[in-house]
C-alpha cells in the first residue's frame, strides 16, 4: 500500500515532515550537489539577526558523548541578505517550504526581521528563536520568561501573517506555562527544543574547549528530553509542534511525532552524516509498513 | 562530496604516534591534493578530518598523528576493517597557480598532503621544493616518499637532530629556495611566522575544529579579506591575499 | 612521584574524590564481595524518605543514546531502616565515609529524616535531594525555586550538625539563585547534578516505555550540562561543590575538578560497569603524572 | 560476578530471528543453570541480559533473539570478535528441590536456560520431562538438545504444526506429567497463565527491563511475599511461594 508522508504545518502542505534545522544545513543550498531539495518536506534557512554577524571566535565546537557543544554565535549575513540574496536563491533550487529562523536581541529587533521576512515571497514560514540571550533583561533569554515570550510573539504576530512558529528553549524547569503564552499570542506552532547550555574543558590545555566556553548541546543524546518537552508541550496546546533534538532515523520521526509533534527537525544528524535527511525520508514507507501506519498523520499524539 | 565505505589495507606506525593509513575501495576516483576527508570513528559523535595524503582511483592513503580519542581509535582498527568517509571535501590546492618552481613547507603531521601535491605538481611538470620541519630526527617523515615523487627535500629539526636546527622559518632563511609559487601546511603559529616572510604568491591550507567538514555548520569560520570564510567550504586553502594576517 | 589524591568535603578527608551516586550502587553493600569498599572516597547510600517506598511499576528503565531513563521512584526501606539496618551495616565493612541521601515530600519530612540520619553514628555527611515532586506545591520541585530550597537547606540545617550537602537539579533556567540560596542557608557544600527529565516511546507498542510515562536522563550525554551546572555555581558560591553526571572516566574527574569540583559522584557508569569507580579510581595517578598534577585540590576550578 | 572478555567461536541462526552464540574464555570456570550474563553490546549503553544456555570451563553457549537493536547489532557480530560479558549474575536455579523427577517448562525464547538446567539435574541424577512451547514448528529449537542431554521432551505450538496444538498449559494438561518439581520459564503472559495450574513445589524464572543486573539500580524490581525483590540480585529464580500472583 502507498504510504501517506505528508502532513500540514500552519496551513502548509508538506510532502513529508522531515525538515533540516536551522544552523545545521548551511545557507540552504550547499546540499543541492549531494540531492534534490525537494525531497525535504521544508528547510529552515540559517539563523538570522537584523545586523550581519561574525559569530564567535573558534574553536566553536566540542565534541561530546552523544552530540556536539556549539558555539557560532549567530554567524549570519543579516536579514537584508536573508531576503534579498539566500532565500531566493534557495527558491530558485526546490519548491520545498522555506523557513525563515529569526533570532533578535529586543523587541524591536525581532519585530523588525519578521516584518522583513513577511515581505519575501520566497519564505513561507517565520520561526522565531527565542533562546538566544535578551541583552536588556540581564543575560536571561526570552525563551526562559513566559512574559517575555509573549512580548516577542506579539511583535512578531504583529509583523507577519506568514505562518509564525516560535523556538523554545529547554532550559526551562517548565516548558507549559511558555508555551500557552505563545499560544495566546498568535502563535500557529511552536518548535522544541533548542540546545541546551553545556560546557567541555580541554584538560591539557587547561582551558575551556570552546573560546566562548559554554556551548549549546545537541545531538542524539538530547532525543529523549526533547521527546518529554515535545509531549508536555503537546498535551499543554492545540497548536502544532515542531519537534527537534537529537533525531536521526526514521525511528525517532515516529517517537516524536507519536509524542505530539505534527513535523520533525533534524539537526545536528546533518553534521555528522550530510545524508541524513533523505536517508530518514527514504526508510520511512518501509518503517510505517512494518508498524502498521498508513497515513503518518494518524499517529501524530497518540500515546 | 561523496559518502563511501573503505576498507583498510594497511594501518602501520611510521613514527612515534603516527600512522599511515591505506585504504581501497573499488571504483572511487582519486581525490585531489589539498582535498579532505571526514571519518566516521568508532565510538565518537563527529568524524575526523583529515588530509589527502596520497590518492589515486580505488586508493587513498592518509597519515595521521594520535593526538585524542578518536585518532587513537583509528590507530586500534586492524586491516580489513571498514570505515565510511566522506570525501572530495575542500578546494585542494591550485596547482596551476605555479608557474615553474614550486616550494613546499610542512610542519608535524602537516606535511600529510605534500605527497599528493608534489605528485600533481611534477605530473604537470613543475619543479618541486620541500621544507619539513619537526621537533626531532624521530618525527622525521615522508622525505623519501617526497624525494622518490622527485621533490628536492629540505628538513629542519628543533633539536637539530636532523637536517638544519630550527624551525622551518631558519630553514628557509637558510635555504633562500628559488620559487614562484608557494603551498604552506602545518601548525597555525607556524603558519603566522611563515606568512611576514613570505612574498604574495602562494597559499596556506587551514585547520580549526569542525562540526560538520561539509559548509553545514558554521564551526570552522575564519575571517577574510573577503569576509567570513568556512574552512571546509571554502578552504581549506587560502591564498595568502586571502588572510588578513 | 607519589600522587596525592585526596581531598576534603565538609571537613572530612577523602583518599581520593571519586564517589558512587545515590541509587546506582544498591544499598551500599553489593559491590563488598567485588572490591574493598576502602578505596572509594565515599559512599552515598541509596535515596531514602520518611516512609518505606516500593516505588514506581515496572519497566523502570530506558536505555537512550548515551544513557538512559530511570524511574525507580525512589524505592527505598525508609529512615529508619537506613539508620538502625542499612547504614551500619556499610559501616561494618569499610571505614570509607559515608553519605545518607534524604528525600522528602514536605519540608518537615526533609527535617525529620535529617535528624534520624543526624543521630546516627554510621553516617558522616548528609545529602538532600531537592529533586523530587513537591506534593504541596502542585507538582514543582524544591529544586526549582530559590525560596523552597532555602526551606528545605533551612531546615535540614536545623535538624543536623553533620556536613550538609544540597543536591539539585538541572531543570531550570537559572541555578545561581537557586545555588546562593542553599549556600545562605548554611548548607557545608552543594552536590549537582541530579536526572534531567526525560520520555521515551515503544512505537511499536504504542505506549511510553517507562511504566512512569517519564524518567531521569542521565549518562555520559549529562556530562557537558553537568561542568556547565558545576561551573557556574563554582563561580557563584564559596562552599565546595561535588560534580555529578556523567562521570565515566578519570579524565572526566580532572574535568569536573578543574570546572569547580572538590570530588564528583559516579552513578550510571556504575550500572553499566560494576567496576567503574575502582577503575576511575586506578587510572588516577597516572593520568595526572601525564597532567603535571602533583596534588588533585590543585586543579579545583582553575579554569 | 565476574567481568571478563569473553571471544566469539559461533554466532549461528538456529530458527527465524534466534541465534545461538558460542564463546570461549581461557579458564572461566562454569556458570549455574538460571544464572544470566550481561552483554556489551557495541553501540548501546546499557548491556544485555542474556541467560546462561550451556557452561563449561571455557566454554559459553547462549541463545537469543532478535528484538530490538541490541540483540541486532549481536547478531552482525563475527567469529573471532571479542565480547565483554558480566557473569556469574543471578542465583540459578535449584536443583537440590527435585527429589526425583522434574518438569521443565519454557516457551519461545524462555527455553534459553533449559540445557544446562537438564545437564545439571541428569548429572544429579534426576529424571527430566520437559515441554516447549512455541508458535509454529518453524520457531522450534533445543528439542533434539533436550532429549541428546537425557530429557523426554513434549512440543507445543499455537498452529498445531509441531506436536501438540495450543499453549503450553493445553500440553500441561494433556501429558499430564509425572514430576516431583518443576521449573518454568518463558514470557510472563505463559508464567501467569501456569501458576494456578501448578502445585506448589517449583519454581519461576522472572524477567524485567534491566539497568545494571547487578543489583546496584533497582530497575528490577517486583512484589514478592517477602517484599519488594530485586529480580537480578534475589533472582531470576523465584519458589512459586514467593510470588504474589
Ligand atoms: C582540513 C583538516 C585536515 C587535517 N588533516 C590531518 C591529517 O592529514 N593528519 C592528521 O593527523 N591530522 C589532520 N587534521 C587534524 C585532525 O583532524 C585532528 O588531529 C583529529 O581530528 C583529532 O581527533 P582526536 O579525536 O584524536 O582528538 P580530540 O582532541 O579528542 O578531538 C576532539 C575534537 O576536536 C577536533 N580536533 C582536535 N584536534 C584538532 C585539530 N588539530 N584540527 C581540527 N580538529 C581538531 C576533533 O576533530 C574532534 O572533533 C586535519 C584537520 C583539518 C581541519
Ligand atoms: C535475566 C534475563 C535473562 C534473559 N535471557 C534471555 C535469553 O537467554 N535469550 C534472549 O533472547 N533474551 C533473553 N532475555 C531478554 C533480553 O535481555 C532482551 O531481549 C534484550 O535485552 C533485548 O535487547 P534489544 O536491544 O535487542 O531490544 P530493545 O528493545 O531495543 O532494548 C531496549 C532495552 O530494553 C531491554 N529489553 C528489551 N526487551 C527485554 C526483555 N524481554 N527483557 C528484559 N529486557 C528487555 C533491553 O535490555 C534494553 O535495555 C533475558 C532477559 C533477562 C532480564
Ligand atoms: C552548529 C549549530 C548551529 C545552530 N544554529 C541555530 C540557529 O541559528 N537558530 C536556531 O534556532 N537553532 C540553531 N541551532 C539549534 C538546532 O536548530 C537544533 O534546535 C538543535 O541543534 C537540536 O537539534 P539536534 O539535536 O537535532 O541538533 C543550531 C545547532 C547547531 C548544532
Ligand atoms: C537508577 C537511578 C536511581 C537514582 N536514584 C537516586 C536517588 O535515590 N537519589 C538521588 O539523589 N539521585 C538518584 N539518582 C541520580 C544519580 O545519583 C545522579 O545524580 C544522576 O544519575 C546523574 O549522574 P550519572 O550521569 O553519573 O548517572 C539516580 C540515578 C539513577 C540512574
Ligand atoms: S565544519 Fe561545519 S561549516 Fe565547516
Ligand atoms: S537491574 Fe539494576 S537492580 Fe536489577
Amino acid at each position: 500500500m502507498v504510504k501517506d508522508t505528508s502532513v500540514t504545518l500552519g496551513g502548509i502542505r508538506l510532502k513529508n515532515p522531515v525538515i533540516p534545522a536551522s544552523g545545521t544545513f548551511g545557507f540552504g543550498f550547499e546540499m543541492a550537489e549531494s540531492y534534490d531539495l525537494n525531497r525535504l518536506g521544508a528547510i529552515v534557512l540559517k539563523g538570522t539577526t537584523l545586523e550581519p554577524r561574525f559569530g564567535n571566535p573558534t574553536p566553536r565546537i566540542a565534541e561530546c558523548p552523544g552530540g556536539l557543544l556549539n558555539a557560532v554565535g549567530l554567524q549570519n549575513p543579516g536579514i537584508d541578505a536573508l531576503v534579498s540574496d539566500i532565500a531566493p536563491r534557495v527558491r530558485n533550487l526546490c519548491d520545498t517550504p522555506l523557513i525563515a529562523n529569526i533570532s533578535g536581541f529586543s523587541v524591536d529587533e525581532y519585530g523588525i526581521c519578521c516584518e522583513k521576512a513577511d515581505a519575501c515571497d520566497s519564505i513561507d514560514i517565520v520561526e522565531v528563536n527565542i533562546s538566544c540571550p535578551n541583552v536588556h533583561q540581564g543575560g536571561m533569554t526570552f525563551g526562559t520568561d513566559p512574559a517575555a515570550a509573549a512580548a516577542v510573539t506579539r511583535r512578531a504576530r504583529q509583523a507577519t501573517r506568514k505562518p509564525l512558529f516560535i523556538k523554545l528553549t529547554p532550559n526551562v524547569s517548565d516548558i507549559v506555562p511558555i508555551a500557552k503564552a505563545c499560544e495566546e499570542e498568535g502563535a500557529d506552532g511552536l518548535t522544541l527544543i533548542n540546545t541546551l547550555p553545556g560546557m567541555r574543558i580541554d584538560i591539557r590545555r587547561r582551558k575551556p574547549v570552546l573560546a566562548n566556553r559554554t556551548g549549546g548541546f545537541s545531538g542524539p543524546a538530547l532525543f529523549p528530553i526533547a521527546v518529554r518537552f515535545v509531549n508536555q508541550a503537546a498535551a499543554a496546546c492545540r497548536i502544532p509542534i515542531i519537534g527537534c533534538g537529537g533525531v536521526s532515523a526514521a525511528e525517532d520521526v515516529i517517537e516524536m511525532m507519536m509524542a505530539g509533534a505534527t513535523a520533525v527537525q533534524v539537526g545536528s544528524a546533518n553534521l555528522r552524516d550530510p545524508l541524513a535527511c533523505p536517508t530518514i525520508i527514504d526508510a520511512l514507507p518501509a518503517l510505517m509498513e512494518q508498524l502498521n501506519i498508513d497515513k503518518l498523520e494518524d499517529i501524530i499524539g497518540i500515546i | 562530496m561523496e559518502k563511501r565505505i573503505y576498507t583498510i589495507a594497511a594501518n602501520t606506525p611510521v613514527a612515534p604516534a603516527v600512522y599511515r593509513l591505506e585504504l581501497t575501495s573499488d571504483g572511487v576516483p582519486g581525490l585531489r591534493a589539498g582535498q579532505f576527508v571526514e571519518v566516521a570513528v568508532p565510538g565518537k559523535y563527529l568524524r575526523r578530518p583529515l588530509s589527502v595524503s596520497l590518492s589515486e582511483p580505488g586508493r587513498l592513503t592518509l597519515l595521521y598523528k594520535v593526538v585524542g580519542g578518536g585518532t587513537a581509535a583509528l590507530a586500534a582498527m586492524e586491516p580489513g576493517a571498514e570505515l565510511e568517509l566522506l570525501t572530495g571535501l575542500g578546494n585542494g590546492f591550485d596547482i596551476e597557480a605555479c608557474r615553474e618552481k614550486a616550494l613546499l613547507i610542512g610542519g608535524g603531521i602537516g606535511v600529510a598532503p605534500l605527497p599528493q601535491l608534489c605528485r600533481d605538481l611534477r605530473a604537470a611538470g613543475k619543479q618541486v621544493w620541500a621544507i619539513l620541519g619537526f621537533n626531532t630526527a624521530s618525527e622525521l617523515i615522508l622525505r623519501d616518499e617526497l624525494e622518490a615523487l622527485g621533490a628536492t627535500v629540505h628538513v629542519a629539526t628543533m633539536d637539530g637532530s636532523a637536517g638544519i636546527r630550527g624551525l622551518v622559518t631558519d630553514a628557509l632563511r637558510q635555504v633562500r629556495p628559488d620559487f614562484d609559487y608557494y603551498y604552506v601546511c602545518g601548525p597555525m603559529p607556524m603558519m603566522r611566522a611563515l606568512y611576514p616572510l613570505l612574498p604574495e604568491a602562494g597559499e596556506f591550507s587551514l585547520e580549526e575544529r569542525m562540526g560538520c567538514g561539509t559548509g553545514l555548520c558554521f564551526g570552522c569560520t575564519i575571517a577574510t579579506i573577503d569576509g567570513p570564510k568556512r574552512i571546509c567550504h571554502d578552504g581549506p586553502v587560502f591564498k595568502k591575499n586571502m588572510l588578513p594576517w
